[in-house]
């Protein structure tokens, strides 16, 4: 199973700052390994995330987001306590959710 | 106080739980694959049904001028445009230009910032697409360095 | 001035002994040799030989470790006995192409135990040289070699003028330590680390008038 | 912290936006200063910090225990401020031992790992991944504070000189010793800098960064597979782990780091 995001929510003000870090190899496709046989893509392709259970980020990704992807957002209206959830799912299937509460 | 430990476990229980429930969001949408699989800017354009965009001050990306390595590159996209339905992101050298979509969603900011890997020098390109189909970019040119010995 | 006047009392107050003592090749502290025999294996085309010090690099790691230069009768040795081994090119013709110089000074690989063995080793000249001015990613340890064959009044390397900063620059990159004993610099056709034919192309970069770097 | 950070990005959009006139002055170093202030904000190492946590209190090993009575120096289960004391001396031992070897007997005599076996992994594979992720943990716990290595025993005292001997070995096919990167002042390897390893401030920078993630590789790397790699671009036969001359090393430059605050687990290309 994948490694656990780490994800940080803050209130700023009447807002939200959200930061996720998610443990991911997103492997281009392009590279070779050491026999020169190509290795297959393997990456996140679908982030999503929703605030107190609805949905407020919906992103499609491709191999050219880095390894172990950054991801911030700011959600308009939000407060400490509140709940972010993140998911991410990959190429091969695999998903990953986590939740953080707002600080 | 609650650990980190704890918190994860509970991430655990709460993502089988809406798995269970088929509760997922994003579930719905289709993967633009062939979009993100496009070999040059306009194959990718072409591949998401949209124009070539033209330039507008109101579309905003920030990259650094120097990367100091192409394998992490910040870029934070934004726009002060209204009617903005996605915001896309495209390195234009890279053998698969387009990097990330977002659907812009009325309650989070069009603000993103992500890390894109970047396989030489060249433009990087932040881009709206409007409800009515039109695209507005912002650009910056990103040299990519060497850094330490070169093994 | 100062230093030589130094070694001068130097050698007064401790006779004749220090010299042969130290000319002398004697292997490093047995203690270090341990560690490092204990602490390492080999491990793809660097094998174990490479820990071992020739009699240059074990008087200036004395003389780095110690914080005191290299006595001046060292420092003279290892000069000469460099200078004598520069093998010079074997068919007169020091120049190359500077397009190819250009590449190998862009090129850090070669030599490590991760390196293909037998593939071709690179310069590593842009780790430690700024040279041509469109690469912003240069390192510091060495001095700018940006204008190297300008500022030396280069205009046609057939010249008569030309032929002794032709000679020196040959001889630095063969084996640096025949100008600066303890040169940091590695010796790159002493060493083979590049053919001749790749010091050609290195040659080209530094001193062809056509060459980015005199641009 | 968190705040400032946000508000520094949206200047910064402002600002590129706004002043092409003043931005085209900036030099090549301002450049590559800037993109490293823009990584510091979500550092990977997040990720094995939580990791090593995670990995510190789950019950491994054939012994199936947990390592919350490793002794890293300041008795069992002590984590905080164990950072900035090692390597030291460990009378159960009876060597000087860095983080990672440390836990390395306490993943051998906790939880009855084989420790051959593991010292042989490669690095970022198996049980050597989950010892960089606990030596990133660990680390985090002493962000901070300042180094203090001791040096009253006789042994730590040895390998004192011995790191000494070690940082000024030239050999290798390209004569390279660590001095030579790291024996100055203000340099840098392409555009990487250099700290000065024979400093007090350089030695803190350089020592007090690892473990850190690499932006180049996206691997977090602790101070073994640090030297490991330095010893590789030496041109120097394989680093083993663990060994007597990276623990030595560790030894010299983390003395001479005295009282300078450790950053680690810090972000480097």
């Amino acid at each position: 199973m994948a490694d656990p995001m780490r994800i940080r929510a803050q209130a700023a003000g009447s807002k939200i700052n959200v930061r996720v870090l998610m443990s991911h190899e997103m492997e281009s496709g392009q590279r070779k390994d050491v026999n020169g046989a190509p290795i297959p893509a393997w990456h996140i392709q679908e982030v999503s995330a929703t605030h107190n259970g609805v949905e407020v980020l919906n992103a499609e990704w491709g191999p050219g987001v880095s390894k172990n992807p950054y991801l911030q957002f700011t959600v308009k209206n939000g407060k400490a306590g509140d709940k972010i959830n993140v998911t991410w799912k990959d190429n091969k299937g695999e998903s990953r959710t986590d939740e953080a509460t707002v600080s | 106080m609650q650990t980190r430990r704890e918190v994860l476990k509970r991430s655990g229980v709460v993502a089988a739980l809406l798995l269970g429930a088929g509760l997922l969001p994003g579930a719905a949408l289709a993967y633009q694959k062939n979009a993100f699989e496009a070999k040059s800017f306009e194959d990718a354009f072409k591949a998401l049904g949209l124009p070539m965009p033209v330039e507008s001050a109101e579309v905003m990306l920030t990259a650094p001028d120097i990367a100091e390595n192409g394998a992490v590159v910040p870029m934070t996209m934004a726009s002060s445009l209204s009617g903005v339905k996605k915001m896309l992101l495209l390195v234009e050298k890279n053998p698969s230009p387009l990097i990330a979509q977002f659907m812009v969603n009325a309650a989070v900011d069009i603000q993103y910032q992500t890390r894109a890997k970047m396989g030489e020098s060249c433009d990087v390109y932040a881009v709206a697409v409007m409800a009515d189909g039109k695209t507005f970019f912002a650009r910056k040119e990103v040299k990519v360095t060497l850094g330490g010995c070169g093994g | 001035m100062k230093k030589i006047t130094t070694t001068v009392i130097c050698i007064c107050a401790l006779g004749g002994m220090v010299l042969p003592a130290m000319s002398q090749s004697e292997p490093a502290d047995a203690a270090l040799q341990n560690t490092l025999n204990a602490s390492f294996r080999a491990e793809g085309q660097a094998g174990m030989d490479r820990l071992l010090q020739d009699d240059a690099n074990r008087l200036c790691s004395q003389a780095d470790a110690s914080g005191k230069a290299l006595s001046d009768e060292d420092a003279e040795r290892i000069r000469q006995s460099s200078f004598k081994a520069i093998a010079w090119p074997t068919d007169g013709q020091f120049f190359g192409d500077y397009k190819l110089g250009e590449k190998l000074a862009q090129d850090g690989r070669g030599k490590t135990w991760s390196d293909k063995p037998g593939s071709e080793n690179g310069g590593n000249c842009y780790n430690c040289h700024q040279i041509s001015k469109t690469e912003i990613a240069y390192g510091t340890l060495g001095p700018s070699l940006y204008n190297y064959g300008k500022l030396r009044g280069i205009s046609d390397v057939n010249s008569v003028t030309a032929k002794p900063i032709i000679d020196y620059t040959w001889g630095k990159l063969w084996n640096p330590r025949a100008y600066n004993a303890c040169s940091s610099m590695p010796r790159f056709g002493h060493n083979s680390l590049l053919t001749q034919a790749q010091l050609k192309h290195l040659m080209s970069l530094l001193l062809d008038p056509q060459s980015p770097v005199n641009q | 912290m968190s705040t400032a950070i946000f508000s520094r990005s949206a200047w910064l959009v402002v600002a590129m936006c706004g002043a092409g006139a003043v931005w085209a002055q900036k030099t090549a170093s301002d450049s590559i200063a800037e993109y490293r202030a823009m990584l510091q904000d979500g550092n990977p190492a997040d990720l094995f910090e939580a990791k090593g946590e995670d990995l510190w209190k789950q019950a491994r090993g054939p012994k199936k225990v947990t390592l919350e009575q490793c002794d890293l120096g300041k008795g069992p289960g002590v984590v905080n401020g164990v950072w900035v004391e090692l390597p030291r001396y460990f009378t159960d031992t009876q060597q000087v031992q860095d983080l990672e070897s440390r836990l390395l007997t306490c993943m051998e005599t906790l939880q009855g790992f084989d420790a051959p076996t593991i010292r042989n992994t490669p690095y970022g594979k198996g049980e050597q991944a989950n010892i960089t992720a606990l030596a990133t943990w660990v680390a985090s716990q002493s962000k901070g504070m300042a180094f203090k290595l001791p040096q009253a025993h006789a042994e730590e005292k040895r390998l004192f000189e011995l790191g000494r001997q070690l940082f000024y070995y030239r050999a290798g096919s390209h004569d390279f010793s660590c001095a030579t990167c790291h024996g100055q002042d203000n340099k840098r390897i392409r555009l990487q800098d250099l700290p000065n390893l024979t400093t007090n401030a350089g030695a803190g920078l350089g020592f007090g960064a690892w473990p850190a993630y690499r932006v180049s590789n996206g691997q977090m790397w602790g101070m073994q597979l640090r030297l490991n790699d330095c010893y590789r671009q030496q041109r120097f036969p394989y680093a083993q782990f663990g060994a007597e001359a990276g623990i030595a090393l560790s030894v010299f430059i983390g003395v001479t780091a005295r009282g300078v605050e450790t950053t680690a687990p810090s972000i480097r290309r």
